[in-house]
């Protein structure tokens, strides 16, 4: 998946000469997952900027950027590190478009690896993306497979909107068919989800990492002969409710999954939804799988906290059990 | 505590009127400019009366006075050049004044109609920024925009003692030193955060800042609209020719509240008001002209008619101002369509349909 | 209710020497809704202290302080302005315990008053609870009366945790009996709702300043035979299921109504966990009523945005035309 | 760019092993108190191979690096009185070493099976921090605690060259500058943070920013274990005395990667290891001590055979931390009971014991 994002960058940058990147050590070392590695040299450092270390002031300057008719791509280096950008990003990048009634537009990109399950120390294991998604004139997008990690950055470039912008770092070197002729204006749209595996039984929704692991699980059900639907959302803000609705109209089962904790997140969103839109054919409530209400464990406990194969099968027994 | 009171700082206009020299802002100017300069200071001082008294009357829901600062808004917006691109707070309707900006377009703003008022890129000045900072490193990533152009623009942050404890404004200055970028950072130190004291920030000169960026600072005298001029002048042209950021501190005083929704009578020093109203910024400029003989009583009532005519415009264009349909909050919230937008307009749309009024609680 | 409040930290700075306040304005000015009026006055510099105009640090401080044995309760002048200490809050005061496996207290009050109604300019009408319902680690309280902001504020400074205490402004100037010698420690227990009003065809689920806003929706529907049971949830993080699922097992219908935007918000929590714990006796799905996926809108259409009696009662109509 | 290696600091001993005088930082020190310092400084070089090594090896997730930093943290370690509390980043482990915390304690966070690993209150040292900044203001907080309580105590906040660009510790120089606060931050300028050299956060020296806000600022040899030691203890004395907080800048080098998982190849000068070798701060100790007959044979055996013995214990009990039971990750999440927590609890519990390896993915 890098190498698919660091292929989108240079796509990006090489389209549209507007298009800049901004980080700490995204020049110099080509990121600390190189995910612009070779950037800075063939694109040059006004391009591909180290920044001081200020994550406020890398948003902040990236809306000036904006204003100036740029379209900065940031780099927050983990997600635990995007806290101290978010008065900018909530009260700034959200809000300028509608503050201004339209006159200034926000395309920044701020893209956040996030997530857990890589052993890493505090802080560099986080989801963040409910924050996000909570607040209007954000767009929230996390691909879960390198060919969508490669049209989804282009889109999200692309577009006049802020994009948060997720990047599971747990399947970052994961491998996987990348088409780098596809035509973006003509690939999956921006905001839709997409039912990655079909079946019958039970629906389930996810996004980012736990694709995979999702996917694993309607493997395992499938050879217990149970037929799970699993829909990737990839875009979180918005979500791709119709698609959804139309998955649960069929199953008339749904289980959430995210590594997110639960209260107030966007399991809670979908399953607030879903319950209302198919509460005649709703055959159980909607069942979540998330993190825990606690901060990211010590990552030698992170087996414990994060939603694994097991846990969402549980889920699925619990859903067919009504 | 005076450390702040001190008059180490460029000043050009005595309060008594007198021209100053000074080695390293020299300023040479017409009768003609110096009555443009007071036009625009009478013109803010009026604009602040009148806005104030729409408030008083229930038109605006709030109001930021701007009096006593009159004149370090004023020279430092005549300083710019159009291309230059201002972000400021919700105080720099002197500012907004020199961008072009009619005063009546800053009133949707305090009489809630709207959250901005103005195509920032009509003027090159952005809407009002109310979160203390914020709007701090925009100019400095403006300036990031104006580097990469190669044009010879500067972007101008304006804000006041309070913000600079703001941890935006510490970072708008490292990134500005680090990328040597064309900002000119204006403070306005007018003595307080509210109620707060300019000592709860610093008990140290705010211009001091500065060095510890390696960027040079200069203190001027904010009540001289002279001395605000030439220095920002001067600090525009040395930023334009790739000498890196700048800070001016202007050392003013907030004569008047700090929103209409404020009592300074609660914290402000009793004696301060006549302190500083010897220092007045109109003042000094009429002793000027009435020395030189720059202004005869034809020029006085062809600015106090002008300042009539201002005060009525905005008056009625105020009352005029009404609030644009409800469906509007919808528009602007994304480029792109956004499937929850789309829904909760459909909704406040039936909605309205239903119940017409619209105002039931 | 700002009576109830200045009485409230008058009698926990009496109680304890220990607790400090400190924020911009509160000192010398009161406060700028005058909630801290007299205090400096009274208890003196060194306990009520007017900070530099810096968020995130009297945040930041409060830690220091409370790592000291303080226990500071922290204003911020309005909801919109809490951004910029965002990272301290979650990063900081929700982790330091667990970080520190208990070893190190967060006993940190921070006073928020917040919600919309009042013709305020852009930043001052924010409704951000959903964020910190989101983080582990924080309790979120909203009193939504005089008498319950009386009790509740004093429990949240008695509170070894650290309690985002969120202040209806627009309820600021509402009167209503308090009594001042209520036992604090027999008072309604803290992280408990209450039936405000009993009522049997549909439950209302609120806090904050819809609490008004919901009795009177429930009078006006009274009027009309309806019988609205409205429940205050009063603390938000955590949430009180078992009352409120009681009622809605009695009235099997529910309307959570709140000012903040909907997307992963309370109401969404609410809804998801009650679509899941009453799934058989639900005659309806739950109906949110809240603020739309805007930023706050200027104020002259402020009406339109929030919750309104008309809009409890469509939300009302809806569920019982299930 | 050259601003930052200048040799404009604070050296009391050179690197060839000369002691300098200094007319404001006077120190006479014993051959033991050397000889103490020195086995400080190999203690903490030795524990940084150790723990190096057994990230290598897999027992660790990550680590970071002291080596080149040892004086600069250990006299500064060692001038503090236990009453005293210090704040640190992740690299602190000089620091760590002279608050009494064990060097096995240290490996909890690395391996994963803590987020801290101690008892703050028993060294008086604040768990690591690993987010840029934040716990600079902590320090500042626990400052004006110790002005409430009215003792000599002095809070300490150590941090990097990059965290100088983060807005909170800017909000923490004007928090402790406003309140007088005893707080002393001391600033590592390593030269890095991660890839990006010290000149991206600042072209101008960094111990400059300390004059913006009014606060004595002192640049310290940070490779002097003896300049550090003098110039740390002479500004905690000054703190303890009312003189407010100061900052240090001790001027060091990161001889190492910045974490384990870190290249620094792809960014570090090639020649600057060699340059940075000469001024090593462990061997101009070594030097002086030869000089002054102050360590023999014996003595340099003794302290092999220790720091032999804490690599086993450290190697050893490394191997020896396991994770703590899973459900032990709600136990400090709230002082009293949350339903969310007790419910979630209870959930992975049933869990637990329905698939008891727990490990299934
Ligand atoms: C981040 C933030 N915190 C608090 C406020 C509330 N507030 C509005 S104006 C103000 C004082 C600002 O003082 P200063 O920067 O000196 O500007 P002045 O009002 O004097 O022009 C405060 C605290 C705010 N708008 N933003
Ligand atoms: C807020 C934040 N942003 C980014 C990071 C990632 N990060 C970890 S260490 C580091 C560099 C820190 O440099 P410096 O302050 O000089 O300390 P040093 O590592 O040199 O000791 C960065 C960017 C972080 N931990 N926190
Ligand atoms: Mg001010
Ligand atoms: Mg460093």
């Amino acid at each position: 998946m890098v190498a698919a994002l660091n292929a989108a960058l240079r796509a990006s940058l090489d389209r549209d000469s507007k298009v800049l990147l901004m980080g700490e050590d995204i020049a110099t070392l080509g990121g600390v997952f190189r995910v612009t590695d070779g950037l800075a040299k063939d694109f040059g450092e006004q391009r591909v900027i180290d920044a001081p270390l200020a994550e406020s002031t890398i948003i902040g300057a990236a809306v000036g950027l904006a204003m100036r008719g740029y379209r900065p791509v940031c780099e927050i280096q983990f997600d635990g590190f995007v806290f101290p950008a978010f008065d900018q990003i909530v009260t700034q990048v959200a809000k300028l478009r509608v503050r201004t009634d339209g006159q200034v537009a926000m395309p920044i990109v701020i893209r956040l690896p996030f997530g857990g399950g890589i052993g890493a120390v505090e802080h560099h294991s986080e989801s963040p993306e409910a924050y996000f998604v909570h607040t209007p004139g954000l767009r929230v997008m996390a691909p879960a497979t390198p060919a969508d990690a490669f049209v989804m950055l282009q889109q999200a470039i692309a577009s006049d909107d802020p994009v948060i912008f997720l990047e599971p770092k747990r399947r970052y070197w994961d491998r996987g068919e990348v088409d780098l002729n596809v035509d973006i204006a003509h690939a999956t749209l921006m905001g839709r989800a997409r039912v990655t595996r079909s079946g019958s039984d039970v629906t389930i929704a996810c996004y980012g990492p736990m694709l995979r692991t999702c996917l694993e699980a309607a493997e395992v059900a499938a050879e217990e002969g149970r037929s799970l639907e699993v829909v990737d959302l990839r875009s979180l803000s918005p979500i791709d409710f119709p698609t959804l609705v139309a998955s649960v109209e069929r199953t008339s089962r749904l289980v959430v999954v995210h590594e997110a904790q639960g209260m107030a997140s966007v399991g809670a969103e979908i399953a607030a939804v879903i319950a209302e839109r198919c509460f005649w054919s709703m055959e159980a409530p909607v069942i979540r799988v998330a993190g825990f209400h606690t901060p990211y464990p010590p990552n030698r406990l992170e087996q414990h906290y994060l939603p694994d194969v097991e846990r969402i099968l549980d889920a699925v027994d619990r859903s067919m059990a009504y | 505590m005076h450390t702040h009171g001190g008059d180490d700082f460029v000043q050009l206009l005595t309060p008594e009127g007198e021209r100053l020299d000074h080695p390293d802002y020299p300023l040479d100017v017409t009768g003609d400019e110096v009555r443009a300069l007071y036009r625009d200071l009478v013109m803010m001082r009026r604009f602040d009366l009148e806005a104030t008294a729409l408030q008083r009357h229930g038109e605006l829901g709030l109001f930021t006075p701007i009096v006593g600062q009159e004149a370090a808004q004023i020279g430092a917006g005549r300083a710019m050049r159009p291309g230059d691109f201002a972000y400021t707070s919700y105080r720099e309707h002197g500012i907004a004044w020199c961008r072009g900006i009619e005063p009546l377009t800053l009133m949707g703003l305090f009489r809630g109609v709207t959250n901005g008022g103005w195509n920032p890129y009509e003027h090159n000045m952005a809407i009002y920024s109310i979160v203390i900072g914020d709007h701090v490193p925009h100019a400095v990533g403006y300036a990031m925009g104006i580097q990469r152009d190669g044009t010879d623009d500067v972007a101008l942050a304006f804000f006041g003692d309070g913000a600079t404890s703001q941890g935006d404004v510490h970072e708008a200055f490292v990134f500005a030193a680090a990328f040597h970028s064309p900002v000119l950072f204006f403070l306005q130190n007018n003595h307080f955060a509210i109620s707060v004291p300019v000592e709860t920030q610093s008990r140290h000169q705010l211009v001091k800042r500065a060095d510890g960026y390696g960027i040079p600072g200069i203190r001027v005298d904010g009540n001289d609209v002279l001395a605000s001029l030439a220095v920002t002048r001067a600090a525009l042209q040395r930023i334009r020719e790739g000498g890196g950021p700048m800070l001016i501190e202007a050392v003013t005083y907030r004569m008047g509240s700090h929103t209409t929704s404020d009592d300074p009578t609660r914290y402000r020093p009793h004696d301060a008001l006549e302190h500083w109203a010897t220092r007045d910024p109109l003042e000094r400029v009429l002793r000027l002209m009435e020395r030189e003989g720059w202004a005869d009583g034809d020029f006085i009532a062809g600015l106090d008619a002008e300042a009539n005519a201002m005060g009525a415009t905005l008056r009625d264009g105020t009352r005029a101002l009404t609030p644009p349909d409800p469906l509007t909050m919808f528009d602007h919230v994304y480029a792109e369509p956004h499937q929850q937008v789309t829904d909760d307009r459909a909704f406040l749309a039936r909605y309205l349909q239903a119940a017409p009024s619209g105002d039931l609680t």
